[in-house]
């Protein structure tokens, strides 16, 4: 704990020295990311250590203002989110080292790493924090410096919008976590969480509330359907390593949010657990449908970012419901399933965003339909994107299968629910997930088809350059993050036994036996990845054995006949996903725009589809105009005439005259 | 694990070009040619491995990965897969998610090599291919998520031994999973209705077209992860269509080997009575084979309440 | 038989009629110098206690300041302020003298429901303190021009001070001396505002001063 | 020592109204602020004793309330050195209507802010509902002028208002100190002065009729010049059209001082037993400003009348706070000092903001963190602390407040009250940050886009005390605050 109490404090005075001396920019380079790269580090011993002692180190101090203490503890939960945190934090850091050298000249980088490396430390402290002020303080100032972050680059109006939705989205947000913690601590009469905990369950109707409160306050930050439209606005925008940090770990910080409220609360009944797999799946079809739909190549993976989390959330709400039905195994997987896919997700989505980030960075541009051809250029980055590519759709043997394979058998349920009711919701997640995982494979052989293979589109693309040796590395390192995850589960998810104990509250007898339950199929799924990349190996080297000393000629892509193919004849992105849109139609809001070929020697001809937000379209922006015209409504009671205005103090006083007196004098 | 676990694989390697030859045959003799003999696969793969190979210039490594990582996901897969009353060698509860997962392995990376040779007409054919196998796994996953819970086993092999114990009274179930499984095969071997294999139009074509560039060792690896496919599926149905256990492993072995010969037959008999489908016909099967799990899936419990 | 408290109350009744109903601003001025006489005159009367120091001090104080010193300010604005002696009222001024009647009805609608601390100089003493303040107010909101809107204020506050002078005539003499002051420094003020906004305006048209709005 | 402090000011002002030739009137002002600030500090550690029969004491409420209009006092004073030598010229053009218009001399203002600084002073000192009354009539005679310092149109037309308004509403809260006397009449003979602690002593023996019909005019009398909803109407244009660092003492100080008055007849309520009643009206017009607040502040096009409004929202939070009782009046004590620290803060870089773009419209406002970097940071953290985001102060007071609504299960009002911060939030947000971020729209060379001291240190300072509060409140603090809650019947 102090380790970790130590690491905030590195990481906020560095942040802070990095602003002073934001006057010389190298220096507060180094002092920002060093700074960060160190306390991330510390983090990392911090919670590993808790993690494999499996122990909770609780400190308390009390603290001056209303309702607050500094009372702070690092439980195997906190731990476990320490991870990501930490490790992506800190990649992110190094990357981001080099990434705004791009903007030397026009930016001072000072403020940028104080609100970076502020990021990470109350990222910290919300996870650790154990009273509702403190709590809540970390949370606002983790929203308000990702907002900072989100702005950086500030000449560009559209930043400015995304990063002010932003800021009113999670701003909302905390409206409604403010309502949760002092619901949650009224009967305690003090918001810290242990005593929270000794005050015992409220009653049923307050636990309803309290969990609805909860789920959309968390929900927010977290970008569950409907309340992720400021997600895909903000995390593109931001510089990529900040949308790194964001994608991958802050979104997370929403899903403790969750996990500790639903560990305050009285054991779930079965309907929030229904409710958190409906909304999980949702928020997963949906997220993935409108990734496909995207053309901007960081907004793709921002959507992607709401397809995971609805995973994470559908197996949270299984492990509920195996809690509710007395099905362990179903719990225990269920949690497990969810809280691995947090630290898996948070390795390839953090890869992915620095993927990105350097095709943005090389070539000037998101836009996939300018794009192609960039894995000759930046080998290293296609590399290591296609990893992380194959981890998100969810393929063996990397770790988006291992984690996906969880749920799969929590969904399943083996013996636990033969009760049809009970099974049904359960089984729900079977095709869904699968659903998911195709569509996600329709993305991702989209973004890396388009932008690494064939060839350039455009002379950015072609002229694109490699990153150089700072941002490849982080990117390398997550990917092997990624490959070691699905290669050996097993060993990840040990550390993973006493969180999920604290999640699902069973004795630890059947609780162990679950667990050993869960560990023979990852066993196996190691051996059979370890087998996998082992054949393919074997066959590598077969194939090169038959091909030596055989002619290898190389000579144009087969034309089917045709033999004057340029660059703009491949396939892009709209195209290579308008089949699959146009299946699922109904659910988007498209605005297609074809321009067809006229006559013998058509001139121009361009097809291209723009899909909007229905959440957006539909629910919140109606929304806001209606209240803004209902309140415009009042506005004439400010024209300007003297005489209304002491007409106004004439009738206050003549209706509270004759309100007192019929009401008060019988 | 016994020696007689392995014969499974052993076969599935041997005898699925055999498979194809079968299927091609049927196909001959209703279109009243002679065909091309049986063995006719086995001949072009020799000749295939022993040619040298023609890379495009806009190639990369990731178009040389392909076909390799592709045949190695569906050799592993083919060690999940029962055959008649043996076990399969790889065998743990989930194992099942794990099959359809390693399917959609091999589909993502022969669509990336179809990507990176940045041929129009490949490109089509991938976005094709993504979006009906995309469709296909739930029909795939449900079905097989039917047996499981029939059986209450997460492994396609106990699932297979326990079919065969309750073979008398598990009455519908297993037909209606065995027709969405033979949808979901011929979708994922791309074959008649829903792709034509030896179509000679570039435009229309799915898998076919995505193979267009590969050459020499190459493609006989795709040609023969493309047979150990079909066969694998081919064996999935069949083993849930004949569970029967006669006690006898030969004659299970038999019988279970006579049933993929039929199915060739009748893949065979599909291909040269029926015309594919239109292109935007074929996602509304994949989904009709998908209500048919879902189907199987409620008898289950229906027959669980009474 | 009406005493004498009786018939000063009637002619505050009358001088608050007669203010919404006249036209002319120097009219208003006079009537509300004239409402200061007669207020003048009632701690004189009011007392219980016979009459004191106090009184006589007190009526000598009101007198000179709402009766003669005030009024003259006003009228010596009205000087200065070259305006049209009309006023334009907002309210026409059959109108106002309904509505004015209306808040004497009202006035003793809720007085009535009040129960007295102490006896009453007069029945008609506190309906007529509530009225004289709306009627106050009335002229305020009604006129558009400034200098009536003062008279209006002048009578409001003639109005307040009638309350107090028959409901609590214990509060100390400090206090209502500094009550005075702040009205006569009030009325100073706001006299050197008109000054200042008929030089800016060349009007004192106040319903024209609507720049700042939203 | 009391009397000290409103004979200092007074002096000053004599002074600077009686000699002409007088230069260097901001150091005049500062150097009074400073020396009443020293005062006030030093009444801290020693209470000063209560002189005229206890007309005139510094309870811990007063002491609270002078110790802000003190501290903003002086930072206005500060800010003022700069802003008379940057206004010094004889001519300006006036930046709407095109005209050219003189400022009032130097001395009249500065006589005049001291004046204000006596008055509220006065205020915040006075127990007798009379005196109190003199003074906050008192404060509005001499800001008056204040507003005025701009000799043109729409700054006069602002003082007529504010003029007319207020002494409305003063004379109304006369009337309500009447009735409060009525109240102490017990068959015929008064039962106690007018001065807030025999009322208190003596409230069982009130007639709570009068009370509270005294109550109700004194909150309309006063509240008009605190600017609650529907009385507020002259608060919008006084604020922007006086200059900043009247404005900031306007918002941060005049209005807690007819606070202060509500509150006094308040307390007198609690003590009688009928603080429902008194709870009940304070709620409803709390909710009402903060409505109208939100409603002016959403698409509001010039940034000055936005921060007016947000002072009305505020007032609103504050009588809300007072009115829900319990902790909620904790909450706004504290409230009372948070917002006047960072209102004062945002008028001050306002004022900035204005020498430099020379416009209040929001829309010609753009890039200011690179026009004036230390003034545009301190703008965002302005608003980020007035819509109540920590680290700042206003979140802990906000919250207070919001969980006092809760724990007295007003869930309506919690809900409500939420529902209008959010919104208010939106519209400031919408305002503000366009203003700061974004491509200059004003050369960053000119006159007055040079950051000097003067200008950028009180903002600064006082933003750095809301951070502080926000992250510590001194003991001392919390006890003094407690203090105040319990005498106005809260925890």
């Amino acid at each position: 704990m102090n380790l970790l109490l130590v690491a905030v404090v590195l990481l906020f005075v560095s942040g802070t020295l990095a602003l002073v001396a934001g006057g010389f920019p190298a220096l507060s380079k180094v002092l920002g990311a060093g700074g960060s790269v160190a306390g991330c580090a510390l983090g990392l011993v911090a919670a590993v250590g808790a993690l494999t002692r499996a122990s909770t180190e609780a400190l308390g101090y009390n603290w001056d203002v209303p309702y607050g203490s500094f009372s702070v503890a690092l439980d195997p939960l906190s731990a476990w989110f320490v991870l990501p945190i930490c490790g992506i934090c800190g990649l992110s850091a190094i990357y981001g080292a080099k990434y705004l050298d791009a903007y030397a000249e026009r930016k001072s980088r000072g403020a940028h790493w104080f609100f970076f490396n502020l990021l990470a430390a109350s990222m910290l402290m919300v996870i650790t924090a154990r009273n509702g002020v403190l709590f809540l303080v970390a949370w606002e100032v983790m929203s308000l410096a990702s907002y900072f972050l989100v702005v950086f680059d500030d000449d560009d109006e559209g930043v400015l919008e995304a990063g002010r939705t932003y800021l009113i989205a999670t701003h909302l947000g905390t409206a409604f976590l403010l309502g949760f913690f002092i619901v949650l601590g009224q009967r305690a009469g003090s918001l810290d969480f242990a005593a929270i905990a000794a005050a015992g369950p409220p009653d049923a109707a307050t636990a309803g509330l309290l969990f609805l409160l909860a789920l959309v306050g968390f929900g927010t930050k977290a970008g569950l359907m409907p309340l992720h439209v400021w997600l895909p606005e903000a995390h593109p925008v931001a510089p990529s390593h900040v949308s790194a940090v964001m994608s991958a770990v802050m979104v997370k910080v929403g899903i403790y949010g969750l996990v500790r409220a639903l560990i305050l609360l009285p054991p779930a009944p079965a309907r929030w657990g229904g409710l958190l797999i409906g909304i999980g799946i949702v928020s997963g079809i949906l997220g993935v449908l409108f990734a496909l739909a995207q053309h901007d190549l960081k907004r793709l993976l921002a959507y992607h970012t709401v397809e995971n989390i609805g995973i994470i959330t559908l197996g949270l709400g299984l492990g509920l419901l195996g809690v509710s039905f007395r099905a362990p195994l179903v719990a225990v997987l269920g949690v497990s399933g969810a809280l691995f896919h947090v630290l898996n997700h948070a390795m390839f989505k953090g890869l992915l965003f620095l993927g990105a980030g350097a095709v943005a960075h090389a070539t000037g541009t998101r836009d996939l339909d300018l794009l192609g051809g960039l894995s000759k250029r930046m080998p290293w980055v296609a590399g290591a994107f296609l990893v992380g590519a194959v981890a998100i759709v969810g393929l063996p043997p990397l770790n988006g299968f291992a984690s996906e394979f969880l749920i799969y058998l929590g969904a399943f349920g083996g013996e636990e629910l033969s009760d049809p009711g009970q099974a049904v919701p359960c089984l729900l997640v079977i095709p869904a997930l699968a659903l998911m995982g195709g569509l996600a494979a329709v993305c991702f052989t989209k973004v890396v088809g388009v932008v690494f293979l064939g060839e350039p589109r455009s002379e950015q693309a072609a002229g694109a350059h490699r990153p150089g040796l700072l941002m490849s590395l982080p990117m390398l390192v997550l990917a092997a993050g990624c490959l070691l995850c699905g290669i050996a589960p097993q060993g990840v998810v040990v550390l993973l036994v006493p969180v999920v104990s604290q999640v699902v509250r069973m004795d630890l007898a059947t609780f162990s036996a679950q667990v050993e339950n869960a560990m023979v199929p990852l066993r196996w799924i190691s051996l059979v990845a370890s087998v996998l990349i082992g054949l393919a190996l074997a066959l590598a080297v077969l194939r090169k054995v038959l091909l030596s000393g055989r002619e290898v000629a190389t000579s144009g892509t087969w034309g089917c006949g045709y033999t004057r193919p340029t660059a703009r004849m491949q396939y892009t992105s709209s195209s290579f996903a308008q089949p699959t849109i146009l299946f699922f139609m109904p659910l988007f809001r498209i605005r297609q725009t074809l321009i067809a070929p006229e006559g013998l020697f058509p001139q121009r001809a361009a097809f291209s589809m723009e899909t909007s937000d229905p959440a957006k379209e539909l629910l919140y922006l109606p929304a806001f105009r209606w209240v803004g015209r209902l309140l415009a409504g009042l506005r004439w009671l400010q024209r300007g005439h003297l005489h209304i205005y002491i007409l106004y103090i004439g009738v206050t006083l003549v209706a509270l005259l004759i309100w007192y007196v019929e009401i008060h004098i019988p | 694990m016994d020696i007689g676990s392995f014969v499974p694989l052993v076969l599935a390697l041997t005898v699925a070009p055999l498979f194809v030859g079968v299927i091609n045959r049927t196909k001959a003799v209703f279109a009243g040619r002679v065909g091309p003999p049986l063995f006719q696969i086995y001949y072009d793969l020799r000749k295939l491995l022993g040619k040298g190979a023609v890379y495009s210039r806009t190639t990369t490594w990731v178009f040389r990965a392909g076909p390799i990582i592709s045949l190695s996901a569906v050799l592993v897969a083919a060690t999940i897969i029962p055959f008649g009353s043996w076990a399969a060698p790889l065998r743990f509860p989930g194992d099942l998610v794990l099959f359809v997962y390693l399917l959609g392995l091999a589909r993502v990376f022969t669509v990336l090599a179809a990507l990176d040779t940045g041929s129009s007409f490949e490109g089509m054919g991938a976005s094709r291919e993504v979006l009906y196998s995309a469709l296909a796994e739930p029909a795939l996953i449900l079905g097989l998520a039917a047996i499981a819970r029939k059986t209450n086993s997460l492994s396609l092999s106990e699932m297979h031994q326990g079919l065969g114990s309750l073979w008398a009274e598990s009455g519908l179930v297993p037909v209606l999973v065995v027709v969405a499984l033979i949808v979901v095969l011929l979708t994922e071997n791309s074959r008649i209705p829903v792709d034509d294999p030896n179509t000679h139009l570039e435009l229309t074509m799915i898998h076919e077209v995505m193979v267009l560039d590969h050459g020499g060792p190459d493609f006989a690896f795709i040609m023969y992860a493309a047979a150990l496919k079909l066969w694998v599926l081919g064996t999935l149905s069949v083993d849930m269509l004949l569970p029967a256990r006669s006690g006898v492993v030969l004659v299970d072995a038999v019988v279970a080997l006579a049933g993929m010969f039929g199915l060739a037959a009748l893949v065979g008999i599909v291909e040269s009575t029926m015309a594919r489908l239109r292109l935007n016909r074929v996602p509304q099967l994949l989904v009709g084979a998908t209500m048919i799990s879902a189907l199987a899936l409620v008898l289950v419990y229906g027959e669980a309440i009474k | 038989m009406i005493s004498f408290v009786e018939l000063l109350m009637i002619l505050i009744a009358l001088t608050n009629l007669m203010l919404v109903g006249s036209s002319r601003i120097a009219a208003c001025i006079n009537l509300a110098a004239a409402q200061g006489v007669v207020l003048s005159l009632l701690p004189l009367l009011v007392t219980n206690d016979g009459i004191g120091l106090r009184a006589v001090l007190l009526a000598v104080v009101v007198f000179s300041v709402k009766g003669l010193f005030l009024p003259q300010l006003l009228r010596r604005a009205l000087l200065t302020a070259d305006v049209k002696h009309e006023v334009e009222p907002w309210v026409g001024f059959t109108a106002s003298i309904v509505l004015n009647i209306l808040l004497l009805v009202l006035s003793f609608w809720v007085t009535a429901r009040l129960t007295m601390p102490r006896p009453m100089p007069s029945p008609l003493a506190l309906p007529l303190a509530l009225s004289t303040i709306l009627t106050g107010l009335f002229v305020i909101i009604s006129r558009f021009n400034a200098l009536s809107q003062v008279v209006g204020y002048l009578v409001l506050e003639n109005g307040v001070y009638l309350f107090g002078l028959i409901l609590a005539p214990e509060v100390p003499l400090l206090v209502e001396m500094g009550i005075l002051l702040d009205v006569f420094v009030a009325v100073f003020v706001m006299g050197i505002a008109i000054f200042h906004i008929s030089r800016e305006f060349d009007h004192i048209d106040v319903d024209q001063l609507t720049t700042l709005k939203d | 020592m009391i009397i000290a402090l409103i004979l200092i000011p007074l002096v000053a002002a004599m002074v600077a109204f009686a000699w002409r030739g007088i230069v260097g009137c901001g150091a005049l002002l500062a150097a009074t602020g400073l020396a009443h600030a020293a005062l006030t500090a030093a009444a801290w550690f020693y209470p000063p004793a209560s002189v005229m029969y206890g007309w005139i004491e510094l309870d811990m409420t007063g002491l609270l309330f002078l110790s802000i209009v003190s501290a903003l006092f002086f930072a206005s004073a500060v800010y003022c050195v700069g802003y008379l030598a940057r206004e010094r010229s004889t001519k300006h053009i006036d930046l709407e209507e095109h005209v050219y218009f003189t400022n009032e001399p130097d001395r009249i203002f500065a006589g005049c802010m001291l004046l204000f600084l006596a008055s509220m002073t006065l205020v915040t000192v006075s127990q007798n509902f009379g005196l109190l009354w003199v003074a906050v009539e008192a404060t509005t005679l001499a800001s008056a002028p204040l507003i005025y310092f701009h000799r043109h149109h729409r700054s006069l037309e602002a003082t007529w208002k504010y003029l007319l308004i207020c002494s409305v509403g003063i004379a109304l809260a006369l009337l309500g100190t009447f009735l409060l006397a009525v109240s102490t009449l017990v068959d015929g003979t008064q039962v106690a002065r007018l001065v807030r602690a025999d009322l208190i002593r003596e409230a069982a023996r009130l007639d709570s009729r009068w009370l509270e019909l005294a109550f109700i005019l004194l909150l309309v009398g006063y509240g008009t010049k605190m600017g609650l909803a529907p009385m507020h109407t002259w608060l919008p244009d006084a604020h922007s059209e006086s200059p900043s660092a009247v404005s900031a003492l306007l918002s941060g100080a005049l209005l807690n001082c007819a606070f202060l008055g509500i509150l006094r007849i308040h307390q007198v309520c609690v003590a009688a037993g009928r603080a429902n009643f008194s709870q009940n009206l304070l709620m409803t017009f709390g909710l009402l400003s903060m409505l109208i607040a939100a409603v002016f502040i959403l698409g509001q096009t010039d940034f000055k009348r936005m921060l007016a409004y947000s002072s009305v929202e505020h007032m609103g939070i504050l009588a809300l706070g007072v009115g829900l009782g319990g902790a909620g009046v904790f909450g706004a004590a504290l409230h009372a000092v948070n917002h006047s620290l960072t209102k004062a803060a945002l008028f001050l870089v306002a004022g900035n903001i204005l020498t430099a773009y020379g416009t209040k419209s929001v829309s010609d406002v753009r890039g200011l963190s690179r026009v004036l970097p230390l003034s545009g940071m301190l703008w965002v953290a302005g608003f980020l602390a007035i819509t109540g985001s920590p680290p700042f102060g206003p979140f802990l007071s906000e919250f207070t407040i919001l969980k006092a609504a809760i724990d007295q299960g007003f869930g309506l009002v919690a809900v409500a009250y939420l529902a209008l911060l959010a919104l208010i939030f939106i519209g400031m947000a919408s305002i503000v940050l366009p203003m700061a971020q974004g491509k200059p729209t004003v050369p960053a060379a000119g006159p007055g886009r040079r950051e000097v001291l003067w200008s950028t240190l009180p903002p600064s300072l006082l933003c750095i005390l809301v951070l502080i509060i926000g992250v510590y409140i001194p003991p001392s603090l919390s006890a003094a605050l407690h203090e105040v809650a319990m005498s106005l019947g809260g925890r």
